[in-house]
């Protein structure tokens, strides 16, 4: 194959190119032509296909999302916003957390166990960016129903995931959910959420400035892993006799990502970094344009000194290659050595593969040639932005009417029956003990947790000196939200709220994981815009703003989408985790009180 | 008894840290030379019976479907050598 | 003088904060040391922590036994110089040939962690010197390949020799031959265990305090000599 | 370049809990007559140079100290035969 370079796309602009493949739209093709004033090369197509796909643009979730913004409730805790890798929250005495809850649903269907492993990595590397220490784990979790043979397949390869990597980290799980129901058997629900301490100075945001400043690639060898699979794992559907496609899967290396994480602290101490940004799905694609178009000036970089697992790999490949546990950083020249020497002292591989320039175009070279010229925000920020129909579903008056009032529901009317009700809710899947699952998770690693399973929150202490806290727990109901998704939504919200209360913690602030089907279906994005009204307004009200989360669509099997899932995750705060409530009746003779009515 | 051995080596274009492992601490030990290691696993089976064809499209099947995860992972089966 | 206790840290440790921790709390002063430095710096005794050191890849501390501290820490061993791996450090103990038998894959195949019951078995060693003979305690298990095995003969020795530092009790967690949950060398002053002493040392953060006894016992080990 | 393949397994009086499982859930999967199943380890080495005796050698003295442990597993090392 020749060489498509900027100068071959201009003297041939009637090539064929396979964009529909990639998952973009003929009017997306379109505007891509108008941006560069000329065809893509194969590279630009690459990338603008992967940052405009659903995951990475947002395209049909960003209008509603926009209210999360609107109705932000005033909040003096909020020091990064929506935006950026995760929202950063002051939680006093000079420290900030920053939380994140993340979909990895798809890829864990295909291969549960490396499609979960992948999830947390991934997490991890976003709070990471950041400037903090991740410091613990939690893992909302929705099968299909608990004797299905697929179940079987899916759940312990997700759990051993889920385990294999958080346990190698040495995070510790304090937290999440379980929950069966037979709408998820062709699409589990594998969400993952990771909190990260760091002090207010050391807050890192992904932007490249500064003419030349460098561009340094560290982690993992870059391979074929995961290739086209941000466009097409994460936005098309899966039909009822399982995925059509079977892109290659990432696999991921839990040693390498705690090399990672140990290398980048070490850095971040020395303040040797301007701009930090960890790649996930769209690679490279993503972390120069995002670098780029945050930044001042442009970028160029040169694509052949990235280093390769595979030698074959073309510019394309390496742009869109998903390989794990990778970072990118942009470094002033003179502490590049030092950069590298810290990277050498964890046997972590990093090169400098480009500068940042005056100009403001991100260029991308493939030895000496020209093959990537665009204007970065075109690729990271001005992708498409659909206001996709929607319309309350002809079936909803009719589920509504059908759900178990209390005036209809019979109640058991003596002993047997109460008996047979009690047995029934008892040996229920959703009801029973967790702990064959939560075993499987390291609770302790770290040394300062304070609550874990079974507890109604996850809590950690930041300072062994003054015992500051923090606390998170995740809560969601599909079942409710289908019913009704703006209370849904807020249910959701207010379970999480009262967990991190309960606990003895003050929330202050909100991350969501919004999982649903199609968005091209009206009953779906309905569901989409209500659920989203719905939490916006129970934020506002409570003053918990949302600082970052996750959209995850195309949830479904065939036409049949799960039950919208909003995966709602409370942040709170508590200023001495030795006065933190824990579950269950500790002494004889102590009072109980039923609170609210 | 008859054995049947089924290797099972994860795809190349798969990342393998574990023989990325083994590669990088080998001339650390002084074992130079070796350009590349990968690691996957090796099944003895015992079959109560013969080893004829009919049980080796068996075997195979549960290597599709078992041993092996396709998504990921290659597999070859083959009667072990006598003598081994 | 304070007691120096030093902590290695591998690529891939895990527990070292933590173990340093339980080391402060003893009343002795933590050391960091690193992999790649054969120099302890003059420390009295070792911690090899837990964690998953070079990703446990190939086997759990087959490829730290090879890095250049463990070749002083395997000297200084033989010395007479107290050494306590802990879950990973007692992998790379065995790997080293300082402690007989080995740790494989537990039997459930998974990973486990729970509040685990034990019972010291011999306070003869420079690590356990504060606890009482036949002391029950509860600390934090977590582990994936804990389960020890060694020939018939070697588990005869360890037996007939007390080298059997704790066992597991109620629940064997991981098939464990003979319930061991730790073992000595002949001369008591390297000390490997599963279980995570480590882990209960507060009463905030752990199930117990009774994890703390190994580390205050290698001081008063340390201070007596 | 040529391969150098390294077969580790349990010693046999060792339990080996994977193998166990392994066998155990074939006949649920509908493959019986499998009588017993060891599951271990296969390593393989691409060598820079030619497969010669001094390369064996080496690769024989990795494998005793440090790919196999000897206080568990006994490890057979062969030369990749043509055509695989
Ligand atoms: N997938 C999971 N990962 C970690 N912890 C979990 C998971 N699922 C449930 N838990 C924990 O187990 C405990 C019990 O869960 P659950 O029965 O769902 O409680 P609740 O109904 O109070 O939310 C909680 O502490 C919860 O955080």
């Amino acid at each position: 194959m020749t060489l498509d370079t900027v100068k071959n796309a201009e003297q041939t602009p009637e090539a064929d190119q396979p964009w529909s493949e990639l998952g973009l739209k003929a009017d997306e093709y379109a505007r891509i032509r108008e941006i560069l004033g000329r065809r893509p090369t194969g590279a630009e197509l690459a990338m603008y296909s992967v940052m405009w796909s659903e995951h990475c643009s947002y395209k049909s979730s960003k209008v509603h999302l926009k209210q999360f913004g609107e109705k932000k409730p005033d909040s003096d805790a909020m020091l990064v916003g929506i935006g950026e890798n995760a929202g950063v929250v002051d939680v006093g005495q000079g420290y900030a957390v920053t939380f994140k809850v993340e979909s990895h649903n798809h890829p864990s269907y295909i291969e549960p166990y490396q499609g979960a492993a992948t999830g947390i990595g991934g997490i991890v590397r976003d709070i990471l960016a950041m400037g903090a220490r991740p410091v613990a784990v939690m893992d909302p979790l929705r099968f299909g129903a608990a004797d299905h043979p697929d179940t079987r397949r899916v759940l312990p390869g997700i759990v051993a995931g889920i385990g294999g990597y958080g346990n190698c980290l040495g995070l510790p799980n304090i937290g999440g959910e379980v929950v069966f129901d037979a709408c998820y058997q062709g699409n589990p629900l594998v969400n993952a959420l990771c909190v990260g301490v760091m002090k207010h100075e050391d807050i890192h945001l992904a932007q490249a400035s500064g003419a030349g400043n460098k561009v340094i690639l560290y982690g993992a060898r870059t391979g074929g892993d995961g290739i086209g699979g941000v466009s097409v794992l994460a936005s098309e559907t899966f039909d009822a006799t399982g995925p059509a496609k079977r892109p290659a899967v990432q696999v991921g290396d839990p040693f390498q990502e705690k090399l990672l994480i140990e290398s980048t602290l070490e850095i971040f101490a020395e303040k040797l970094v301007l701009g930090i940004q960890d790649l996930g799905g769209a690679g490279l694609s993503c972390a120069t344009s995002e670098l780029a178009s945050a930044g001042s000036g442009g970028m160029r970089i040169e694509l052949d000194t990235v280093p390769l697992r595979d030698n074959t790999l073309s510019p394309e490949e390496i742009l869109m290659s998903e390989s794990q546990e990778r970072m990118c950083a942009i470094v002033e020249p003179g502490k590049v050595a030092r950069f590298l020497e810290i990277c050498e002292k964890w046997d972590v591989i990093a090169t400098v593969i480009g500068e940042v320039t005056e100009g403001e175009r991100l260029e991308i070279f493939w030895h000496g040639e020209l093959v990537v010229d665009v204007p970065p925000r075109s690729v990271a920020h001005d992708g498409p932005t659909y206001n996709r129909p929607y319309a309350r579903p002809s079936w909803q008056d009719a589920l509504q009417a059908d759900a178990p009032t209390a005036e209809r529901l019979a109640r058991p009317s003596n002993g047997e029956e109460l008996k047979a009700a009690l047995l029934a809710v008892a040996g229920s899947p959703n009801q029973a003990s967790k702990s064959w699952i939560t075993d499987q998770y390291d609770r302790y690693v770290i040394g300062n947790t304070v609550l874990a399973t079974p507890e109604d929150s996850g809590m950690i202490r930041i300072d062994e000196e003054t015992n500051l806290g923090v606390s998170v727990a995740t809560d969601g109901n599909g079942r409710f939200t289908k019913l009704d998704p703006y209370t849904g939504a807020q249910l959701a919200l207010a379970e999480a709220y009262r967990n991190v209360a309960a606990g003895g913690a003050k929330p202050l602030a909100v991350s969501d994981c919004l999982n649903f089907g199609s968005p091209e279906d009206p009953d779906v994005m309905w569901q989409f815009a209500e659920a989203t009204r719905g939490l916006a307004d129970a934020c506002l009200v409570l003053g918990t703003p949302v600082t970052g989360g996750n959209v995850s669509l195309y949830n479904q099997t065939g036409e049949t989408a799960i039950h919208p899932t909003p995966v709602v995750a409370v942040l709170g705060v508590i200023d001495d985790v030795t006065r933190r409530t824990p579950i269950g009746f500790a002494e004889e003779g102590q009072l109980v009180y039923l609170l609210g009515d | 008894m008859a054995r049947v051995v089924v290797d099972v080596m994860l795809k190349p274009e798969i990342l393998d840290p574990q023989g990325q492992a083994v590669q990088r601490a080998l001339p650390r030990l002084g074992f130079a030379g070796i350009a590349d290691v990968r690691q996957g696993k090796r099944f003895e089976l015992e079959l109560e019976g013969p080893v004829d064809d009919a049980a080796l499209a068996r075997i195979r099947e549960a290597a599709e479907t078992f041993l092996a995860n396709t998504v990921i992972e290659d597999f070859v089966v083959r009667i072990e050598e006598e003598g081994k | 003088m304070t007691t120096r206790v030093g902590v290695v840290t591998f690529p891939g440790s895990l527990d070292d904060r933590d173990a340093q921790r339980a080391v402060r709390l003893a009343g002795a002063e933590p050391v960091a040391l690193w992999h790649r430095d054969k120099d302890l710096h003059q420390v009295d005794a070792v911690v090899l922590p837990g964690g998953f050191s070079y990703g446990d890849y190939l086997r759990c501390g087959a490829i730290s036994r090879f890095s250049p501290v463990m070749d002083t820490i395997i000297e200084q061993a033989k010395l007479g110089m107290p050494v306590l791996g802990i879950c990973n450090g007692f992998q790379v103990l065995c790997e080293s040939h300082l402690l007989p038998g080995a740790l494989t894959r537990n039997d459930s195949l998974h990973f486990v962690c729970r509040d685990q019951k034990l019972r010291i078995e011999n306070t003869g060693t420079a690590w356990t010197r504060d606890y009482s003979a036949g002391q029950e305690i509860v600390v934090p298990l977590k582990n994936g390949e804990g389960r020890f095995v060694a020939d018939e003969h070697v588990l005869d020795q360890l037996e007939a020799e007390g080298r059997i530092v704790a066992r597991y009790l109620d629940v064997n967690p991981n098939g464990s031959y003979r319930d061991i949950a730790g073992i000595t060398n002949a001369a008591g002053n390297v000390v490997g265990l599963m279980p995570h002493p480590e882990h209960a040392v507060e009463p905030l953060t752990g199930p117990t305090t009774e994890g703390l006894g190994f580390f205050t016992s290698v001081l008063k080990q340390l201070v007596n000599a």
